[in-house]
């Protein structure tokens, strides 16, 4: 098995356990941070598939723009129900 | 130039544009404007498909498979036409019913004219990646129209929709994914002659999957369960919108795949969904049997209704009959529907009431909007001589030509069951109002819209041959 | 074995993971994320299965391409409607019937 | 323990939908309609350089004009459910933020020209500038210098609409030399890079407003 | 279009068109409407004169539209159809001005008469359907217009009444489809045929055969009100006596009594029929259903209940004509179908007149009806002997007839049922004419509403109506042989359905 092989069985790897940890943390704020892990392996998978375009997209979008949306989300659920509290 | 192909989709993209561009609630006049002129164009088109066969029109210039190809064939022409038929009364409709300026209308007509151009563009599609596009389109736009009311109950439903649209859309994704990586292509036509029985068995779980998905969309029971609050929960124009059209894009996506593309391995899901279909017509009736709320009955109803399109797939067969019925039930569903939307808003609107028990009386008060009513309610019924009647005659003439004797127990149960809950409306309405009820002036032409919409489903069922003519040509 | 099918694979089990998540889970935002996971799943067997023998396929990344807005674009309107179902009824999740 | 048993046979479930999908996969012939060769052969007429733009504008750019008005859509979406008349005042951010923010957005806004510029003959594009053109604009909001929305002014809606505006126009006009789209090879590029510059305007404003229409009613709600 | 084709469609619209216009007209314009009415009744009558007049004169009327490839919509005039045709026109002219009068002053008059010409416009085309496809359209039309007037009180008990009678009539209706589809399936679209279509199917299919027949006469049946799926008419009563009128004499009785006939000889062939031994079965159903509701209207205490399962009974005198195999049981079995509706709608129209002028709605408050109101009481009795089958009225005809065709046939029981009711009717109509004519009136009615004027003892109205129906079932049997009889036109009709050997 080659090198790049073994990379990116590890990079497959690494993509389903981030993504198994997104679901199932039972913290939402860790889980959208995660999110954006699960953002930054992606942007690498597409980069090993030569698809420079996609991984620049997915980066700028996947993960930064879903990302910054998930957590002003996230941010504004807590605090309504904290002040609620 | 003029090709109307590309204009069907151009032309209601421009002026959902430009209704943007005025501002919040504006448009309804430069929409109806142009809805005449796709109304023109649809004819054209039809008129064109009927003495030329079906066509394509190669966008970019390139052709398929390395461009993506829009095609029109005689089903194709149909539902172009029955869209914008729909469509221009019920934009009508929706210019008085929005007239107090209701926060529901500021993005009304955009919404409306993406969601126009998404179903033409789905119609007009002949490529799998397209269709996932255009399936984007009219799912968002949907969505938007249902959550622009802004109640709780509005964007419970709306999210419980979109979420339906979404996991459909991915499915559907997923499976144009196996397919371009089997046959390496997405386009409709090249893939027609690739795919055999002995397709390989990543085919068969991608037809699986887009056939999910679509189901999925289409609300067929069992997934039917975001359609009620959906449809039942939104303006009576978008609700109207929804029921008559948007269901049925997806109906005819499958229909569509299954006779052009998969149809070696879709036979052996015709009776599964058949049996779906059953299911569909009883629980959606039953259902709307028990309901309170009127317009969640007419919304059950519209599950119910699904199924019937349903019962087309064990039934097909290169006798044409059973896909005539599909169609036939389509078009007079999609024009019934909306009449019984647009008269249901009346109704509400008049008596301030939403329940059926606020209806007692208005026979007498609303003679025009219960009679629209009722007339639609005959097209559910399938009834002579409405469209309805011809589409459940073929379903029952397939079937015993088939000899499926169990499908003709089915539809001839629907329909009597569809009695039930119209007569459940009708009665009510017979009934003598409490003196003290109020009662509010409703614009004339919402009346006449819905009136019209509920004539034209009825008229339908004494113009089969031109309708069939049109469904033969190209095809 | 490639790095297109790899990652195929690896698109197969976010697929079948995200799908569960969404049609299980019960909070929105979680189901939000789930949907991107299914999704970009999907977007991952596009395009490596396409490229199961190595070269670069432009056309699955160009749909890539388009389908990754059309997420952003989708998460975006659930999103606004769960914050907006929450500030109405301060409720995270969907009921099991609000056919109400 | 009914849970524990649905929670098998879901996973028994998913593991087996997984892994027939996996080896429906392994199973696959390679595909007879390839592709990529038809791409190679017709990049001289397609005006650009770089096969995935010529692909994504040229070869299947219908796909993309109806893509942009998904992303158009999905921002009148979130404008519907719930924009508010005037927007809400920014709240402070802290200095040295406010500083690197100040110093960072010119750079990305150059980021983007660069991308959009090279998108023709490499990787990049309208849809990278324009995702980085719409995180600058979410960098300035989270510091506190770019005001949250309320329902956009003539003006905004103007700058959202004019990428897909642009696009619609030329695809019109296309539709006179035959069909929609159908650039002259002559014209492609410039076309193509036209289409781009207004989507890239208009993308990095839709992306930023998904976020800054979202986001506006984090703060006064707290 | 030629003058044929327009001829026929313009019966249709004359009550169709003036319908629609009535809908939309303000409650208000009661002169606007009460002419509308009457232009639509007359131009009918006259129309159905030059169609009667062409016939005879061996003309063909006939307008045919395709709806679908291979399935027709098919209007004709012929000598069966306009048997049925005449007959409403004629009776439809009487119920109209009954219905005027009788609704003076009542609310949702538009609705009402928007109504009732869609429903006769629905019967017209059941008489004149050409084919099963045509005929189904118009009797499910007819179910859908007769609904509102069902219902037209809207109290709870109309609303059951109108509810119980969509139950039976669109389940006949979906019985109707399976076995229409059936027969279009195996036929393709085929117009009804002197003798019979099927016949050419040959004796392969005779089990099918038998099968769509069982089907085709219980959905017809429902209508025809066959015992056991007759549960309907009684509940139906609460309409307005105009209403009931037009139920139980005009169209939806005789819609399905008719439909019979048409299954039988037109589609079937009644030697066809015969040779697959569905003629006897037929006849016993028939049988059961006179002898059962004779036996239930004698313990009728309601008055309308009581005709209304007289009426059960007397209109399977038409269907047991029709299975009674011979041209003599046919023309008995047709010339009563005139016959039973001029006799029925006499009594529903005087049922109507006690109601309204004296609030009398039961048999037990008729003491001294006739003495307070003479001239209905009058027509009544005639109706009601007729009824009997005394001599000199239509009745006595149309026995006369079936009990020769009994004997044709060689169904000798079915004479003893026809004596059989004819005792039943005696018993349960003779009490009713002994307590008006020679009981004391009480000191005060239950709610008289109408005072007499004079000589004139209730509105004209509603007085004529009855009179003119009386007369005319005093008519039919005095000039049977004339050439213009419904006798002479059923004996026309039946010469053509047996290849000529008429008696």
């Amino acid at each position: 098995m080659s090198t790049s092989l073994a990379f990116d069985l590890l990079l497959a790897a690494a993509l389903l356990w981030s993504a198994w940890r997104t679901l199932a943390t039972p913290d939402i704020f860790r889980a959208a941070i995660l999110f954006i892990v699960f953002g930054l392996l992606l942007t690498l998978a597409w980069a090993r598939l030569a698809a420079p375009d996609i991984a620049l997209a997915e980066a700028a979008i996947g993960a930064g723009l879903t990302g910054a949306l998930l957590l002003d989300a996230v941010g504004a659920l807590r605090a309504r129900r904290d002040s609620a509290l | 130039m003029t090709d109307p192909i590309a204009w069907l989709i151009l032309l209601p993209l421009f002026w959902a544009t430009a209704a943007f561009l005025l501002g919040p609630g504006r448009g309804a006049r430069l929409a109806i404007a142009a809805l005449l002129a796709q109304c023109g164009l649809a004819l054209q088109l039809a008129a064109d498909v009927i003495d030329g066969g079906a066509r394509t029109h190669a966008v970019g210039g390139w052709g398929a498979p390395l461009g993506i190809d829009l095609a029109v064939g005689g089903l194709s022409a149909l539902m172009l036409v029955l869209t914008q038929a729909i469509a221009l009364p019920l934009a009508v409709y929706a210019r008085a019913y929005f007239a107090d300026g209701a926060p529901a209308v500021r993005y009304f007509w955009t919404l409306t004219g993406f969601l126009l151009a998404g179903l033409n563009a789905l119609f007009l599609a002949a490529d799998l990646f397209n269709l996932y596009v255009t399936l984007e389109l009219v799912g968002l736009a949907a969505v938007g129209l249902v959550a622009a009311g802004g109640s709780a109950r509005q964007v419970a439903a709306a999210l419980r929709y979109l979420f339906a649209a979404l996991v459909g859309s991915v499915m559907y994704l997923l499976g144009v994914a196996l397919i371009y990586g089997a046959h390496g292509t997405v386009s409709l036509q090249t893939l027609a002659p690739l795919v055999d029985a002995r397709a390989p068995a990543a085919v068969w779980i991608a037809c699986g999957l887009m056939l999910a998905g679509l189901m999925l969309k289409t609300a067929i029971f069992p997934f039917h369960y975001w359609l009620p609050p959906a449809h039942g929960g939104a303006p009576a124009p978008v609700s109207a919108l929804l029921s008559a059209l948007v269901v049925k894009a997806s109906f005819y996506l499958i229909l569509r795949l299954s006779l052009e593309v998969f149809a070696p391995l879709a036979a052996t899901a015709a009776t599964a969904l058949g049996l779906l279909g059953a299911a569909a017509i009883a629980w959606g009736s039953w259902q709307a049997l028990r309901t309170v709320h009127i317009k969640m009955l007419v919304a059950w109803s519209t599950v119910a209704q699904l199924g019937y399109l349903f019962l087309v797939f064990p039934l097909l067969a290169p006798d044409g009959l059973a896909l005539q019925a599909g169609v036939m039930q389509a078009i007079a569903h999609g024009l019934a529907k909306a009449a019984m939307f647009a008269a249901v808003g009346v109704l509400m609107l008049a008596t301030g009431r939403d329940t059926l028990e606020g209806l007692a009386g208005v026979a007498g008060r609303m003679p025009l909007t219960l009679f629209a009513f009722g007339l639609a309610g005959v097209t559910l019924m399938g009834l002579p001589p409405s469209g309805g009647f011809l589409a459940k005659w073929l379903l029952i003439e397939a079937a015993l030509t088939h000899g499926q004797w169990g499908w003709v127990a089915v539809v001839i149960a629907g329909g009597l069951l569809a009695a039930a809950y119209v007569f459940r409306v009708l009665r009510q309405a017979f009934l003598l109002a409490p003196a003290d009820s109020p009662f509010h002036p409703v614009p004339r032409s919402m009346e006449w819209t819905a009136f019209v919409l509920a004539t034209a489903s009825m008229l339908l069922g004494l113009q089969g041959v031109e309708l069939m003519s049109l469904l033969a040509a190209g095809s | 074995m490639s790095g297109g099918m790899i990652f195929a694979g690896a698109g197969a089990v976010l697929f079948t993971m995200g799908l569960v998540g969404v049609v299980l889970i019960g909070p929105l935002l979680r189901r939000i994320l789930a949907f991107n996971v299914m999704g970009s799943g999907a977007f991952l067997v596009l395009v490596g299965l396409a490229q199961r023998d190595g070269g670069a396929d432009p056309v699955p990344q160009a749909m890539v391409l388009t389908g990754i807005v059309v997420a952003v674009a989708s998460t975006a309107l659930a999103l606004a409607l769960a914050r907006r179902l929450h500030r109405l009824t301060g409720r995270t999740t969907l009921s099991a019937t609000d056919d109400d | 323990m009914i849970p524990l048993l649905k929670r098998a046979a879901v996973i028994l479930a998913a593991a087996s939908f997984a892994g027939a999908l996996v080896f429906a996969m392994l199973d696959l012939p390679a595909p007879g309609v390839h592709l990529p060769a038809a791409v190679e052969a017709n990049m001289a007429a397609s005006g650009v350089a770089h096969p995935v733009t010529a692909v994504l504008l040229n070869f299947r750019g219908y796909d993309t004009l109806l893509e942009v008005g998904v992303l158009l859509l999905a921002l009148l979406g979130v404008l519907a459910v719930g924009a508010r008349a005037t927007p809400p005042a920014p709240a402070p951010g802290e200095p040295v933020k406010r500083m690197f923010a100040r110093l960072a957005a010119p750079l990305m806004v150059l980021v983007a020209v660069y991308l959009l510029w090279a998108g023709a003959i490499q990787p990049g594009g309208a849809f990278q500038a324009g995702a980085v053109l719409g995180a600058a604009a979410v960098l300035l909001h989270l510091t506190g210098i770019l005001p949250g929305w309320g329902a956009p002014g003539l003006r905004l809606r103007a700058g959202l609409a004019a990428g897909f505006l642009i696009f619609l126009v030329v695809a019109g006009a296309l539709l006179a030399q035959g069909a929609v789209l159908a650039y002259p090879p002559a014209q492609a590029g410039r076309l193509i890079l036209l289409i781009e510059a207004g989507l890239t305007v208009s993308l990095g404003l839709i992306l930023a407003g998904l976020f800054l229409a979202l986001s506006r009613d984090s703060g006064d709600e707290a | 279009m030629a003058l044929n084709e327009a001829l026929i469609l313009a019966i249709l619209a004359s009550s169709l068109v003036p319908g629609l216009i009535i809908f939309v007209l303000a409650e208000s314009r009661i002169r606007l409407r009460t002419t509308l009415n009457l232009f639509g009744a007359v131009a009918k009558l006259i129309l159905v004169g030059v169609l009667l007049a062409g016939v005879s004169a061996g003309e063909i009327y006939g307008f045919r539209h395709t709806v679908l490839p291979g399935l027709d919509l098919v209007v004709k005039a012929d000598a069966l159809a306009l048997l049925f045709a005449t007959l409403s026109a004629v009776l439809w002219l009487f119920t109209t001005l009954y219905a005027i009068g009788y609704l003076e002053g009542s609310p949702h008059r538009s609705r009402f008469f928007g109504f009732f010409s869609l429903c006769v416009t629905a019967t017209m085309g059941i008489a004149m359907a050409g084919n099963l496809f045509t005929f189904f359209v118009f009797y499910e039309l007819l179910t859908l217009a007769t609904y509102p007037l069902v219902v037209h009180r809207g109290t709870p008990q109309a609303m059951r009444g109108g509810t119980v009678y969509l139950a039976y009539t669109l389940g006949g209706g979906a019985l109707l489809l399976t076995g229409i589809v059936w027969l279009h399936g195996l036929t393709g679209s085929v117009d009804f045929a002197h003798g019979g279509y099927l016949s050419a199917l040959g004796p392969d299919y005779g089990g099918q055969l038998q099968f769509v027949f069982l089907l085709l006469i219980a959905g017809v049946g429902v209508k025809a009100a066959l015992v056991p799926l007759h549960g309907w008419l009684p509940q139906a009563m609460v309409a307005p006596a105009p209403v009931s009128a037009l139920l139980h004499a005009v169209a939806v009785v005789k819609a399905g009594a008719f439909g019979v006939e048409r299954i039988v000889y037109e589609v079937y062939g009644v030697e066809f029929a015969q040779s697959l031994d569905l003629l006897t079965p037929l006849a016993a159903v028939a049988a059961v259903t006179i002898v059962w509701g004779s036996f239930r209207a004698l313990f009728q205490n309601d008055l309308k209940k009581r005709l209304a399962y007289s009426t059960v009974s007397q209109v399977s005198y038409i269907v047991l004509g029709t299975a009674l195999f011979g041209p003599v049981g046919t023309v008995g079995g047709l010339v009563h179908l005139v016959h039973q509706g001029i006799m029925k709608i006499t009594l529903f129209f005087c049922a109507g007149n006690y109601a309204e002028t004296l609030g009398v709605h039961k048999v037990s408050e008729l003491d001294g009806a006739g003495r307070r109101m003479p001239l209905t009481t009058l027509a009544f009795s005639i109706a009601a002997l007729g009824m009997m089958g005394a001599p000199l009225t239509a009745g006595a005809v149309s026995k006369a007839w079936l009990l020769d065709g009994a004997a044709e046939a060689g169904m000798h029981w079915a004479g003893w049922v026809l004596w059989t009711s004819s005792v039943l009717n005696a018993a349960y109509f003779l009490p009713i004419l002994w307590r008006a004519w020679a009981r004391p009136a009480p000191a005060v009615w239950p709610e008289e509403r109408v005072p007499a004027r004079g000589r004139i003892e209730t509105l004209w109205l509603l007085l004529l109506p009855p009179l003119a129906t009386a007369i005319m079932t005093i008519a039919a049997a005095v000039f049977a042989d004339s050439a213009w009889s419904p006798l002479a036109w059923a004996r026309l009709i039946a010469a053509r359905e047996y290849s000529g050997a008429m008696p």
